[in-house]
């Protein structure tokens, strides 16, 4: 039991992660960003390929040299989605809010491919691997990378959670996402802010990759596709915008799946997941902590 | 064009003396399989190059056309068709059989001869067309192997792992019914996990409940590579087999050498568990700069086999080509001497058990 | 018996009481004013007569007939039609299509009609946009016709507002400050507007801060403070009553 | 009075002919003129099939556009009514030798049930929530089809007869259904219910208001998306005679979402056109191989950046 | 201290702004009528950015701020109120406010100035945890009016500030409004209620299909015989 909590937690806290870039995306400016799956899975590589620069490692430096380049793919990853942000999605920010989705469709599709022309089809393995001896904790067996990947996962998120709730930075960008133009009148350089969320909702998507890479070993250039997914999937059932919620929401969707396979089998497993969220959304319209809009006539 | 009022739907097949004869190659190249393509590309490519370089096939080169399906049944229709517009001969792909499935009839239809390399459902000759030819082993056959094996192994209780795909849901099922006939092995879990991901530890805790001591994958490498490595991370010590989806070095690279060692698999004979074939592996290494990769040597056999049907059947008329296809006993394989079933399947499925050693999977039993 | 009964009506938001008590009538035909103080419960009590909040307590009746907790279209369908404080247009559509929102109720096509283009469907699509003319001239809309109502000067988007609500043809027409933002010329028509409307038999409740137009228009004036009612009669009374001037009016009553 | 001039913006100006032209039925007539003498320009089968898969893929994006043009309501599974269409008329026909045709009347049953056991609980949702609750029961109509003996697991459903044998007649009845169904969304676009459709997509509360039952109208929207896409997966069947759960991914809604919304959302003509270029486009960069989806995904996003309304947007003034 | 000089405006093919000029000058109010249509709106839009004029120049302090984006003319000072009260509806009542004082850096100034106008709209310091979107028409005409405040406008473009407001709180606003304007800050008020308006204002401009086609002194405006007719109302 204990060990299919810890299971759907830790799968969760990934979830978690690239749905907060996400649901950051998606609160400020509407758009189901359909290329955020996509700047993981770029992480992913950007790490591989630093990692693949500086050459081997040895396994005692391997946390504090992955922490670095954690750091550096987050910044690749960032500007990255800045530019994404710039190229394909601000030209767009009056048309109608679905054109969005071809041009961020468009773009992982490209962001896919690309990767793919530039480094094959084929699945590549990280140098650097975190595994290793596990331990018992109240019956659930987990390894030390493992904690130490909730760990930097919890705290990434809780920077954000302060930023968004606690900062003026946090205020605009609740507030762009009601109403942009009026926000200007407010002083706010709306461009200014959405890059900068693009950078944050990017950079932690990158962060992900990478610990995923590392920890799984496995990266290919389809993989952010299915998180990307899940990824929303969270994102909306949190309360779209809202940071806890989304974290929520991550994690929730890791236990459901951890606890759907083990009662119905992995088979079944997305029917029970996605039934009990249906469910859930019917009797709670607006997702976990999702505000209450109540609209005046 | 080939308009309603022009030539119709048959295209300019009517080959002249000196026109090259068309391979077609349905494969992967896009999606969730495009690791696969190239593989198979480069085998066949290899096999045409091999072939030209003596002087064809009845003295009119041979030349490969490849298309994308993607893996996806509507995308596979459009690049067979594709194929067939093209005058394409004899086809020599299938990788997904999901998107092999809807070729047949397209195929049949133009009159085209069909040499599947990989693609391996049993759906694919349950309806028993004239034109369809498996050269790899059907899932009855490599469950069969399977079974041998695990009992062979003296294994109490078997867990089946699969992707929930056709193919591997099949060797699973086949499997299982082998092992739940009395005595022997019990198969205690199938498990089924949702190809693509990352992380199966939920799979995982449900199969080690349940307390096997050999656990059975039947889909592919990339997934395969991640169950093991976490089947160890599990504590899980006992037996760990995959199926022929799996047989890669990657699985190994994925896995991790260590959780890798001694992982077994059922496959066909392949180059490096055959004695002759490292000649075969060296020409590819240096056409390519890549090792081979799974299906290249069935792709490549699949181009020699074709060649050899066409010379037999003195040109590439569709009906003759069958006949000289069923008639073939003995034609040298990676997977030993061919012979066809009543329902063009491999007489011989050949599945024999590798075994993981260092970075290869070495021959661990040939099962004869 | 009256057109609109409203007994004893009460609701509130968490802690916050809008409306507490609140009781009134309108008869047939008759011009009634709410007024009262920014945030009294004038525009909730309209949300509660057409649907859009359920009352905690209290009746709502149109001709004997039990509103309460009706949806807003069903309510719609009882020949209650209104007007929103914030405009609330169909913003991309045309304004000629905003005003055929007004015929939805009654427009008799069913959609094998609209399938086969059957002579009854281009029969009611023809009386439909005629209608949707007509009260578009009733109300004198200058603006273009055919473009996206959004486009429209604010003015010109209320007498939209107006022309949509009489396409439905309603009994009761509930109209939410419809002079604001109109300058002096433009609020003459509209008092002209809300007496020609009358004239078609249409009884009006009408909220509004612009006591020229209000002392003007209205047969009778209900005050509102808090949720409850203050004052209910003759306009002249009203606005001599101490408790009014004290609550909203203050001694100038110019504005 | 005031003395201010009346400004008569464009009420008595003439319709500007490209309205005329993309505005009336000539657009229709010329692109069904089109779809007909096509197969007379190339009738290979690959372009026959490709113009075939094309023409479904008009019919499904004119239905989602029944859903998302017209009533504003975010679909992520679409393809789930594709799905039940195609297995119902699947397993008739196989499992119960139903001639493919006859097999329609339970494909609409079935259809508009599963459009009211899906809608009805959740049309009451915010866009963005019915968003991942159409995108669930996408995928659990997708897995169970997977899991389920009767629609034959994840390998599905084969030799399904042909509707009729010859590409070219089954192109031309294709062509035939899916005219027929454009025709259809776009009159029931220009009905009292496509009126109120639009309503609710721009305001609900004041499309309820005037008497719009708001949750009826959309779940008739979503009903008729459903029976189109049921209809289109009827074709689908028989058009590759075989189907499985691959085909009905969570990446083909996107897929039909992306078509209506690049030819312009609400626009019958627009969401037409889209359908054909996400359908014929990777087709034509078919030769790059390696690179098509790529320059696919440059090309989505610079044909965006160009049209951000769509290729053909809905009109945003009648023609009087 | 804000100089339009010739504006034009399109959208799309409507002119709706044709070579407008008005000037305001430091510590002054002034105030702009027309007809539903005339441009007022959008004469303030394309001062404070949110409009492109096609032609045309404002100046402000000095400097030429044309094409300048909103935010950076709102950080000079010069702070719009919009038509239709645009309140950020999903935030608080005190949200609201803060963002308002979004430019300023200081915490404890942007609070000084919050209480102020909790003090000098009492209805808005009892509502402060409500959802902005939840008020009353006139509470949101009352925030939004507060939140330019929070913002110490030196330049304030109010657009129908008195629209939806009780008699008496139509009133205090125009006092209100008097009451900053005495402390320095210049208004530009477009308003439909011309008697309250001109009662406040220096000068007033009126406007009729994009362009000035009247200007003065306010209390010769209230004499003038057309603006008496159009939008006084007969004495
Ligand atoms: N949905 C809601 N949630 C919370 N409070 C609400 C809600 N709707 C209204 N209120 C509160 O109820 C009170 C009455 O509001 P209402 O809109 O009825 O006032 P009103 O009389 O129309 O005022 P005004 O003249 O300013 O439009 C106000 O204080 C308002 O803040
Ligand atoms: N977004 C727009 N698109 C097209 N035309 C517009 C747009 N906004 C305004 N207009 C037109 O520009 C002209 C001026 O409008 P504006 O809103 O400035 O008038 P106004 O004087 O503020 O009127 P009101 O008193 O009704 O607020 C009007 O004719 C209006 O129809
Ligand atoms: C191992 C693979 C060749 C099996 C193939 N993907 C199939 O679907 O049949
Ligand atoms: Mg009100
Ligand atoms: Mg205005």
């Amino acid at each position: 039991m204990t060990q299919l909590v810890w299971n759907g937690l830790f799968v969760g806290s990934f979830y978690a992660l690239v749905a907060l870039g996400y649901s950051m995306v998606y609160g400020i400016i509407k758009l189901l960003n359909f290329a955020h799956g996509d700047l993981y899975m770029l992480g992913a590589f950007t790490g591989f390929a630093i990692l693949g620069a500086v050459g081997g490692v040895s396994p005692t430096m391997a946390l504090p040299l992955l922490l670095a380049v954690l750091l550096a793919t987050m910044a690749v990853t960032g500007l990255a989605g800045v530019a994404l942000e710039r190229i394909a999605y601000r030209p767009l920010r009056r048309a109608p809010r679905l054109s969005l989705l071809i041009t961020a469709v468009g773009a992982s599709f490209a962001l896919e491919y690309g990767m793919r022309a530039v480094a094959g089809a084929d699945p590549r393995v990280y140098p650097v691997r975190l595994g290793g001896s596990s331990l018992e904790v109240l019956g659930a067996r987990l390894t030390p990378q493992q904690l130490v990947l909730v760990g930097v996962a919890v705290l990434l998120m809780a920077g954000l959670n302060l930023l968004v709730t606690r900062t003026r930075e946090g205020r605009a960008m609740r507030a762009i996402a009601l109403d942009p133009r009026t926000s200007a009148l407010m002083g706010i350089d709306v461009d200014a802010v959405i890059s900068r969320t693009f950078f944050i909702g990017s950079a932690l998507a990158g962060a992900a990759g990478v610990m995923a890479g590392a920890y799984y070993g496995k990266i290919d250039f389809l993989m952010g596709f299915l998180i990307g997914l899940k990824a929303f999937t969270a994102a909306v059932i949190g309360g779209i915008g809202n940071i806890p919620g989304t974290m929520l929401g991550g994690l929730l969707l890791g236990l459901l799946e951890s606890f759907g396979t083990f009662w119905l089998g992995g088979e079944w497993r997305d029917v029970f997941a996605f039934g009990v969220l249906i469910l859930f959304l019917t009797v709670r319209p607006t997702g976990l902590l999702g505000e209450r809009v109540t609209e005046r006539v | 064009g080939q308009g309603l009022l022009g030539g119709g739907g048959e295209s300019g097949r009517e080959a002249g003396e000196n026109e090259p004869i068309v391979l077609g190659m349905l494969i992967p190249q896009s999606g969730s399989e495009a690791a696969i393509g190239p593989y198979m590309s480069n085998a066949a490519q290899l096999a045409i190059d091999e072939i030209n370089a003596k002087g064809g096939v009845l003295g009119r080169k041979l030349e490969l056309k490849t298309a994308d399906d993607a893996c996806d049944a509507q995308a596979a229709a459009a690049a067979a068709n594709k194929l067939v517009t093209e005058g394409v001969d004899i086809s020599v792909g299938g990788y997904c059989s999901g998107a092999t499935l809807p070729t047949l009839p397209i195929f049949g239809k133009a009159d085209i001869p069909m040499i599947i390399p990989a693609a391996n459902s049993q759906e694919l000759v349950d309806q028993k067309l004239k034109h369809v030819f498996l050269i790899n082993g059907t899932g009855s056959q490599q469950a069969a192997a399977a079974e041998k094996w695990i009992v062979k192994q003296a294994a109490k209780s078997v867990a089946l792992m699969h992707d929930n795909t056709s193919y591997s849901k099949d060797i699973a099922l086949r499997t299982r019914e082998l092992l739940d006939a009395p005595g022997g092995a019990e198969a205690v879990i199938t498990e089924a996990v949702t190809p693509k991901e990352s992380d199966y530890s939920p799979n995982i805790t449900n199969v080690l409940a349940k307390k096997p001591d050999f656990v059975y994958w039947t889909g592919y490498f990339q997934e395969g590579g991640l169950i093991a490595r976490q089947l160890r991370q599990a504590g899980y010590k006992g037996a760990i087999m995959v199926g022929d989806g799996s047989v890669s070095p990657k699985l190994i690279e994925i896995a991790g050498a260590e959780a890798a060692e001694g992982v077994y698999a059922t496959m066909t004979q392949t180059p490096e568990t055959l004695e002759g074939a490292a000649g075969w592996i060296d020409a590819y290494r240096k056409k390519f700069g890549a090792e081979p990769g799974p299906y290249s040597n069935q792709a490549y056999d699949a181009v020699r086999l074709a060649a050899e049907a066409i010379t037999k059947a003195g040109g590439t008329d569709g009906a003759k080509v069958i006949a000289a296809l069923e008639a073939i006993d003995g034609f040298a394989m990676f997977s030993g001497p061919l012979k066809f079933t009543p329902e063009h399947t491999l007489a011989n499925g050949g599945f024999q058990i590798l075994v993981v050693k260092g970075d290869t999977f070495a021959l661990q039993d040939s099962l004869r | 018996m009256n057109l609109l009964d409203v007994a004893d009506l009460r609701l509130s938001f968490g802690g916050l009481v809008a409306i507490d008590g609140l009781s009134f009538s309108v008869g047939e035909a008759e011009i009634v004013s709410v007024i009262g103080p920014n945030g009294a419960g004038k525009t909730s009590a309209f949300n509660c007569v057409t649907g859009f909040y359920r009352p905690a307590s209290g009746r709502i009746t149109l001709r004997g007939t039990d509103l309460t907790g009706l949806r807003p279209s069903a309510v719609a369908a009882l020949g209650v039609a209104r007007t929103f404080q914030n405009l609330r247009l169909f913003g991309e559509l045309s304004v000629l299509d905003n005003v055929r929102a007004g015929a939805h109720l009654w427009l008799r096509q069913s959609v094998l009609d609209a399938l086969l283009h059957t002579p009854r469907y281009r029969r009611s699509e023809r009386e439909c946009t005629e209608q949707a003319h007509h009260w578009l001239d009733f109300v004198g809309l200058r603006g273009d016709r055919y473009g996206a109502a959004r486009h429209l000067p604010y003015g010109e988007q209320r007498r939209t507002e107006i022309a949509r609500a009489l396409a439905r043809r309603p009994d009761l027409l509930l109209l939410d400050e419809p002079a604001a933002g109109l300058n002096h010329g433009e609020k003459a028509e509209m008092l002209d507007l809300i007496r020609r409307i009358r004239e078609l038999g249409v009884a009006i409740v009408l909220i509004e801060h612009d006591m020229g137009l209000v002392m003007e228009v209205s047969e009778r004036v209900v005050v509102l403070n808090f949720g409850r009612e203050i004052a209910d009669g003759r306009p002249e009374d009203v606005r001599r009553d101490p408790a009014v001037i004290e609550a909203y009016l203050g001694s100038d009553d110019s504005a | 009075m005031t003395t201010t001039k009346v400004r008569r913006l464009g009420t008595d100006r003439p319709p500007s002919l490209a309205s005329r032209l993309m505005g009336n039925r000539w657009a229709g007539l010329a692109g069904l003129l089109v779809a007909l003498l096509a197969p007379f320009v190339d009738a290979t089968p690959y372009a026959l099939s490709v113009m075939t898969s094309a023409a479904i893929a008009v019919m499904l994006a004119a239905g989602l556009n029944i859903v998302v043009g017209y009533c504003g309501l975010l679909d992520l599974g679409y393809v789930a009514f594709f799905a039940v269409g195609a297995y119902t008329s699947g397993v008739l026909a196989t499992r119960f030798e139903v001639p493919l045709l006859a097999t329609v009347p339970a494909v609409i049953v079935v259809t508009v049930v599963a459009g009211v056991v899906i809608g009805a609980p959740t049309l009451r949702l915010r866009s963005d929530y019915l968003a991942i609750v159409t995108l669930g029961f996408g995928e659990i109509i997708r897995i169970t089809a997977n899991n389920l003996d009767v629609t034959g697991g994840p390998s599905g459903i084969y030799g399904i007869p042909h509707l009729v044998e010859h590409p070219a007649a089954f192109y031309y009845v294709t062509v035939a259904v899916v005219s027929l169904a454009v025709l259809g969304s776009a009159r029931l676009g220009r009905s009292r219910l496509g009126r109120a459709w639009r309503f609710v997509r721009e305001d609900e509360d004041a499309a309820e208001a005037m008497g719009v039952h708001t949750y009826r109208v959309k779940l008739a929207a979503y009903i008729a998306g459903a029976v189109w896409g049921g209809l289109a997966g009827v074709l689908f069947a028989a058009q590759l005679s075989a189907i499985s759960p691959g085909s009905f991914t969570f990446l083909s809604s996107a897929l039909v979402l992306m078509a209506v919304v690049l030819g312009g959302m609400g626009s019958v003509s627009g969401v037409v056109v889209g359908a054909v270029v996400i359908s014929v486009l990777p087709e034509i960069l078919r030769d790059l191989a390696d690179h098509r989806f790529l320059l696919f995904g440059v090309l989505l996003i610079v044909v965006m950046l160009l049209r951000p309304q769509g290729l053909w947007p809905a009109r945003s003034r009648e023609v009087p | 201290m804000l100089e339009i000089d010739g504006l034009d405006v399109h959208y799309g093919g409507v002119h709706a702004l044709r070579g407008l000029s008005l000037t305001v000058a430091e510590g002054e109010i002034v105030a702009l009528l027309g007809n539903n249509g005339a441009g007022k709106t959008t004469t303030l839009a394309a001062v404070s950015g949110l409009v492109r004029p096609s032609g045309g120049r404002v100046v402000f302090d000095g400097r030429e701020v044309t094409r300048e984006k909103p935010h950076r003319i709102t950080a000079r000072g010069l702070v719009h109120v919009p038509e239709g009260r645009r309140i950020f509806s999903t935030l608080t009542v005190h949200e609201n406010l803060q963002l308002g004082g979004y430019l300023l850096r200081d915490r404890a100034e942007t609070r000084g100035r919050i209480d102020r106008v909790y003090e000098l709209l009492p209805r808005l310091a009892e509502r402060r945890a409500q959802q902005g979107g939840t008020l009353s028409g006139g509470e949101q005409q009352m925030l939004a009016i507060g939140r330019a405040l929070v913002t110490g406008p030196r330049l304030l473009l109010l657009d129908e500030p008195s629209m939806g407001l009780a008699p008496l709180v139509v009133a205090s606003i125009m006092e209100l409004i008097a009451g900053i304007n005495a402390e320095g800050t210049s208004v530009l008020l477009v308003e439909q209620n011309a008697t309250a308006a001109l009662k406040i204002a220096h000068r007033g401009y009126v406007i009729e299909n994009g362009a000035c086609v009247l200007d003065g002194p306010a209390a010769e405006l209230r004499q003038d015989a057309r603006v008496v007719e159009a939008y006084l109302g007969g004495v």
